[in-house]
């Protein structure tokens, strides 16, 4: 009948518009879909490799504290025993993620509920600057100073997770901070309003409104915190010691799955066992940090309530 | 990659070889090869060489796998599992030697072998036994697969297990951690030992080239540059620039190696020394 | 006067732990600069660097890290917006989203040597790019997505959706209410997203060891066409990034001088990115102020 | 709160043109029933009220005639738009919000500039002529009873604005499009008198060429600008007539409850 | 907008008991001023409205009242309470915000559940006890005429609401707190007939044992339930006075015309 009427039934610059969007955005979903699929296969075919080649037991691998892939026990069986790496791994990282989250979040706090305007802007750049420290700095860092300072009080060689512990501290510091400021500021102002005009103080308002509203973003500042200190090695490998015993306390040394992947993989060859035993570290630490996600996410869900809108 | 050879025309050559060559592995032997590389192209400016680091492991799988045109490497690629030796040319381009060292305050500076060996294999842990302080050993090994721990072992453990202990992946930071850790040994290639470490002697002989050369010494290795099949036209060209008096006489000793030229013994894969 | 005096308390230990946090960023930084930037002078930051005797500079990789930013950054930045749009726009709330959110994060906490070897395998060996400044910004670019996405779909969510329906009802497309109105919005909390992912690219170096490379021949700063070997542009030429150069200094150099320029590239660095950070920020505002002429 | 027999309904048939009906339109929000069965028609150039208690499904209703419940509810049922069924999946939406413009409770300017709050929207439906532009936005503006305020500061942030101001500058943003249906949801309440009364004016002069549904809980607004009110209760239409009818004799008990508790 | 001459004032001196009053009010947002020179005083147990056009600084001067512009505006002046001046540095802030409540213009509940909305500022304030809580919760509830609608479902998230029932808890949440003083700001402004009355009613009850200020731009609603109201224009106070001689016999012109305004 009329111009409006055919123009209702056709497509228009809009509809063209709202297709080509969608095709970018499902297209670079796909992309690191693809890209994530394509790394979990190389990572799982070659870190099963180890036990669907070379035999070893599984079983073997997560509960034995003997790593020497070369070598065979008196048994005949390759020692790849993978437990003391898996232990010092989640020690480090949840004590690291403990140690910080306090701090980062408290500092968070500041900078977005108690600080005036210039406070914040001064901390913000300082704090993104330290993210940009290479790990060998760290590393180093940890070693004039830390591993020493650790020495000094505790005795022993100072190295061990008590200092990897606290160089993860500093190294995550600035990612859960900004990443927990950034989640607190997306909390709304009305609901500091609504609290205030009931005649909470500051800190009940922090605390019962803010926190608990920001929970899930701040949730998700600790795991990539968590996950920061979970992928690192070169600062790590520096403080840890590398040794590849079970941890007895602290300040013994150890050795991290990220630590001895990265120490050895140059020095081994491609589809031999010492190479696919490494690359079964990292599968389990993807593993790992596979868990912590899923735990946080749980831990998250439960703490929200239902049925928001 | 497409843009390899289109640029160079405007530079005066010696040389119609034209060609990329990458050389991987052994970070012990990078500086030297990437030095020498750099000189190389002043004169075969056709020719493009890109050195990268990796490991000794990484050199030969590589290389073996024919991903690289050189895979460097610090051990024989017989002593490497997963190898085949036999696809593979050695050019052995340069002699490093390797030393035991020491924090200063350890207060031991000659030990024997078999003083070397227990303490490596756990045995004697303190170093009073040895006639210094009363001071706890702390062993910091190499990376298992390295090629300096490997020719250290051989040389020096006999076939027995090294104790387990801490282990560092690189030269430097050895070098680091025993200079700062009290009572601390490890060892290092010449190159990298300063003031800040005590480097030991054995049985009385000290850690120098000239022990090395006549095998006085006994802790000692070649840099090897393997190629898969004899080398071919650029590749050829540039590793027998390698061997040439160029880089034997100078840089070779500027990075703290010696020269093949200057040694009076040979080894072969399996340790065997025999005069040249 | 409970309350009051819990939050009396609690204001205390908040002071308290940002104190603590402030001491340990300012000694950090300061041990940091204090030891490099005496020895940073001009000639270090213009001549190159040295295999084996001392005086040499960081040029070369210092260039590298900006470039290598850029290129990571330009490959990175329009996938992430891609991604981030799916997840706060389009994606329900169902397991698959689950399931790609946390595959996503997944993909963050892997060490870096992972990347790097896989990197390598695919990038450099398979795909053939050869140990490249592209390698590197490709390798890269899987750190960075899932950072910038998580961080760019936190942004767009905090966006009200007055503002959606505001666009909608105009007979908007969804595409252009999201990219034009909740965007510019979401700018300032994506800056943040972008300055750290900056930071990580600065500061990596396990991942580039096998990607860009440990190496950086001399280049042809006059030389402006990207497709000729010597350019300095060529994104296909090897590239030691300063990280990278620290690591190589301290782990297997034989330089002299090896710790003298760990240090002083290690406060070029912090420079650096101090410049960058303020810069980022500063423009960011601007585009903000402008796309939504805040005052 | 009483209870009514909701079976029980008056639905006046409207005699003249009519620019918008539906036919059995049914909301569902998840599970929940929000819209049961309504069918209206509106009449062209004309008010029409939806009045009716909080939660009644006035605003539920009203977001359904442009489609805005698109994602967020299931609709069922016909809307008949220039003999077309616009609640198909088929149809072109942005056309549909092209041509039936809505204006919200709460005001939701774009972060951008007054100017381009206005002519964006335009911008992107490809008028880029400057001068038309610029008479869109000063006509815009000052129907919506905001020119004399922001004439001098047209590229100060719409966010500066107070609340009134900016739901002002929402119903300019909207009239710009030139719609042919504008659809308010309680535009006014949180407007002062004197705005309230500008823009009440202003819809007044629109209905020559507009035709204006809009929901009010301000039962002296409904009976002084509207021709025809929809009373809604619990998800039903109730009544439906003339506002005089309505608003003087309301043919079912619910709606004369309502209307009375206002002015009881 | 017209001209007037601000000089002229009119305000009533109160007779009767004060609860709260302010002398020389100033308010400035950065360099620009809101408020000039508010002198007024609220009698004790009475309900009195603010009104104004959009932007005249009602809401600006109300929040001054229980100091919820700390930070956002710069106030200087005396506000005396209980003898004592509550604008002053050394005052307790949240014991002023205790006693003096307040409920604002767009609904803001927590991200809680309704019940937790209620409770959460009252367990704060050491209320522990259960049957307390549940008291408090079930009156609150049913004097913001809520009760019926969320009796039976307390523990869904406030933000589940309709604009109006969210409002209706705010003012719940604010009422439970037993406060002295309850400042509303345009509290009614997304509610519908129903709920405002009801609304109303609850504020006259709550006016035997409560002090009320009210912001407005309801004419009908602060004729209905104020007792005294002020004339806000343009940041000055113009007059002030018991709500009948305001609303029929203004002394100044500015006044009438926007009373008239929203009859005319
Ligand atoms: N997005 C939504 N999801 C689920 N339920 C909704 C949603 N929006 C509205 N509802 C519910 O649908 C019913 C009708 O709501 P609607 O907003 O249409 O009422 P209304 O008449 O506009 O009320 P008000 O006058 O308060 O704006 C209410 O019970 C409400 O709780
Ligand atoms: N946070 C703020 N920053 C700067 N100026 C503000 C702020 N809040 C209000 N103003 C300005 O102060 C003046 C008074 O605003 P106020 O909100 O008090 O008006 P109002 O009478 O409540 O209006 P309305 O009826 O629209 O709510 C206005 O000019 C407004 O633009
Ligand atoms: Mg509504
Ligand atoms: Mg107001
Ligand atoms: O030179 P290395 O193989 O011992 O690193």
């Amino acid at each position: 009948m009329d111009d409006i009427q055919t123009r209702l039934q056709k497509s228009s610059r809009a509809t063209r518009q709202d297709y080509f969007g969608k095709v970018i955005c499902y297209s670079c979903i796909g992309l690191i879909i693809l890209l994530v699929a394509c790394i979990l296969y190389f990572i799982a075919s070659k870190g099963l490799a180890t036990f669907t080649q070379n035999g070893v037991k599984f079983w073997n691998f997560l509960t034995q504290s003997d790593w020497k892939p070369g070598d065979v026990d008196k048994y005949g069986n390759p020692q790849v025993g993978a437990l003391p790496m898996i232990v010092t791994s989640f020690s480090v990282t949840i004590l690291a993620a403990l140690l910080a989250t306090p701090f980062a979040i408290g500092a968070a706090i500041f900078m977005t509920e108690i600080a005036n305007k210039k406070g914040a802007k001064f901390l913000q750049p300082v704090i993104e600057l330290l993210v940009g420290i290479p790990s060998v700095v760290y590393g180093f860092i940890g070693l004039s100073l830390i591993v020493p300072f650790i020495r000094g009080i505790f005795g022993g060689t100072g190295f061990g997770i008590l200092s990897g512990t606290l160089v993860l501290f500093v190294m995550v510091l600035p990612t859960i901070t900004s990443l927990s400021v950034d989640s607190l500021k997306s909390v709304p102002m009305h609901y500091r309003q609504a609290s205030l005009a009931l005649g909470a103080t500051r800190w009940q308002t922090i605390y019962k409104v803010i926190l608990k509203a920001a929970a899930p973003g701040l949730l998700t500042a600790v795991i990539f915190g968590m996950a920061r200190a979970f992928g690192e090695a070169l600062a790590v490998q520096m403080v840890i010691g590398n040794a590849v015993l079970m941890p007895k306390n602290l300040i013994s040394p150890a050795s991290t799955l990220t630590s001895k992947l990265t120490t050895e993989i140059g020095n081994t060859v491609m589809g031999t066992l010492p190479n696919n035993a490494l690359w079964s570290l990292a599968l389990v630490l993807l593993f790992m940090s596979l868990l912590f996600n899923l735990i946080v996410r749980f831990i998250g869900r439960r703490g929200n309530i239902k049925n928001e809108r | 990659t497409g843009c390899s050879n289109s640029s160079t025309a405007s530079k005066s050559s010696s040389s119609d070889i034209s060609g990329k060559i990458t050389a991987v592995g052994s970070t012990a032997l990078q500086p030297l090869v990437e030095k020498a590389a750099g000189d190389f192209q002043k004169d075969n400016s056709k020719i493009n060489i890109t050195v990268q680091g990796g490991g000794s492991g990484t050199g030969l799988s590589q290389v073996q796998d024919g991903s690289v045109k050189i895979g460097n490497s610090d051990i024989f690629a017989e002593q490497k599992d997963g190898i085949d030796a036999k696809k593979l040319v050695d050019h052995k381009v340069a002699v490093v030697g390797m030393a035991p060292v020491v924090n200063k305050d350890a207060g031991v500076k000659n030990v024997t072998m078999d003083q070397l060996k227990q303490i490596f294999t756990g045995k004697i842990t303190n170093w009073k036994d040895l006639g210094g302080k009363d001071e706890k050993i702390t062993v910091v090994n190499r990376a298992e697969g390295s090629g300096t721990r490997a020719t250290f072992e051989a040389a020096v453990l006999n076939g027995e297990k090294a104790v387990k202990s801490q282990e560092q992946d690189s030269n430097g930071t050895v070098q680091k951690i025993v200079s700062t850790t009290p009572g601390a040994i490890s060892y290092l290639a010449f190159s990298y030992i300063n003031d800040k470490v005590e480097a030991l002697s054995i049985d009385d002989v000290k850690p120098t080239d000239d022990n090395v050369s006549d095998n006085k010494w006994k802790i000692w290795s070649y840099e090897h540059m393997y190629t898969k099949g004899n080398p071919k036209d650029a590749t050829e060209k540039f590793i027998k620039y390698m061997k040439s008096d160029d880089v034997q006489k100078k840089l070779v000793k500027d990075m703290g190696y010696i020269s093949t030229n200057d040694m009076k013994v040979q080894k072969d894969a399996k340790g065997t020394v025999t005069d040249k | 006067m409970n309350a009051k005096k819990s939050d009396k308390i609690a204001t205390g230990i908040i002071y308290g732990l940002v104190g603590i946090v402030v001491a340990i960023l300012i000694s950090l930084l300061g041990y940091i600069l204090y030891n490099g930037v005496p020895d940073v002078n001009w000639h270090f930051l213009t001549s190159e660097a040295q295999s084996f005797s001392a005086g040499g500079g960081v040029r070369d990789q210092l260039f590298n890290s900006l470039y290598l930013l850029v290129l990571a950054l330009i490959i990175s930045l329009p996938i992430a917006l891609g991604a981030g749009i799916y997840l706060s726009e389009y994606a329900k709330d169902n397991w698959v989203n689950d399931v790609i959110r946390t595959s996503i994060e997944v993909l963050s906490s892997l060490p870096s040597v992972v990347v790097g070897l896989f990197g390598y395998l695919l990038l450099v060996i398979q795909l053939n790019l050869g140990f490249s400044i592209m390698a590197g910004a490709i390798a890269l670019t899987f750190f960075n997505l899932p950072l910038l996405t998580r961080n760019i779909e936190e942004s767009l969510s905090s966006v009200p959706d007055l503002q959606r329906e505001a666009g909608t009802s105009l007979g908007l497309s969804g595409w252009k209410t999201i990219t034009k109105i909740i965007l510019p919005m979401a700018l300032p909390g994506i800056l943040t997203g972008l300055i750290l992912c900056s930071g990580r690219i600065f500061g990596e170096a396990a991942a580039l060891i096998y990607t860009a490379g440990q190496s950086a021949p001399s280049v042809d700063y006059a030389n402006w066409n990207p497709f000729t070997e010597t350019s300095f542009l060529n994104p296909m030429r090897p590239a030691e990034t300063l990280a990278v150069h620290i690591w190589k200094v301290n782990t297997e150099s034989v330089t002299p001088d090896a710790s003298v320029i760990s240090s002083a590239s290690s406060a070029v660095l912090i420079i650096v990115i101090l410049i960058f950070n303020l810069g980022a920020r500063y423009l960011g505002n601007k585009l903000f102020k402008k796309m939504t002429a805040a005052k | 709160m009483k209870t009514y027999d909701f079976s029980q309904q008056y639905i006046n048939k409207i005699e003249q043109e009519v620019a918008l009906s539906t036919n059995n339109v049914q909301v569902h929000y998840g599970k929940s029933h929000a819209i049961f069965d309504a069918s209206l028609s509106f009449p062209r150039f004309q008010i029409t009220s939806l009045i009716g208690a909080s939660g009644s499904g006035k605003s539920t209703y009203l977001r359904c005639l442009n489609r805005m419940n698109d994602k967020i509810a299931q609709v069922d049922g016909e809307i008949i738009y220039r003999n077309t069924d616009i609640n198909s999946k088929k149809i072109n939406v942005y056309e549909v919000r092209r041509h039936i413009g809505m204006v919200f409770q709460r005001p939701n300017p774009f972060a951008k500039s007054i100017k381009e709050n206005i002519q964006f929207a335009l911008k992107n439906n490809g008028i880029n002529d400057k001068n038309e532009l610029q008479k869109r936005l000063e006509t815009s503006l000052k129907d919506a009873a905001l020119w004399d305020e922001v004439k001098d500061d047209l590229d100060k942030s719409a966010l500066a604005l107070s609340g009134g101001q900016q739901q002002r500058l929402c119903i300019a943003r909207s009239i710009a499009m030139h719609p042919d249906i504008l659809l308010l949801d309680e535009p006014a309440s949180a407007l002062d008198p004197i705005s309230t009364s500008k823009i009440e004016e202003t819809l007044k002069l629109l209905s020559k060429n507009y035709t204006i549904i809009i929901v009010t809980h301000n039962m002296q607004q409904a009976s002084r600008i509207s021709d025809y009110t929809a009373f809604f209760h619990m998800g039903h239409v109730i009544e439906y007539n003339k506002t005089k009818n309505i608003f003087t004799a309301p043919e079912i008990k619910a709606t004369e409850d309502y209307i009375s508790g206002d002015f009881g």
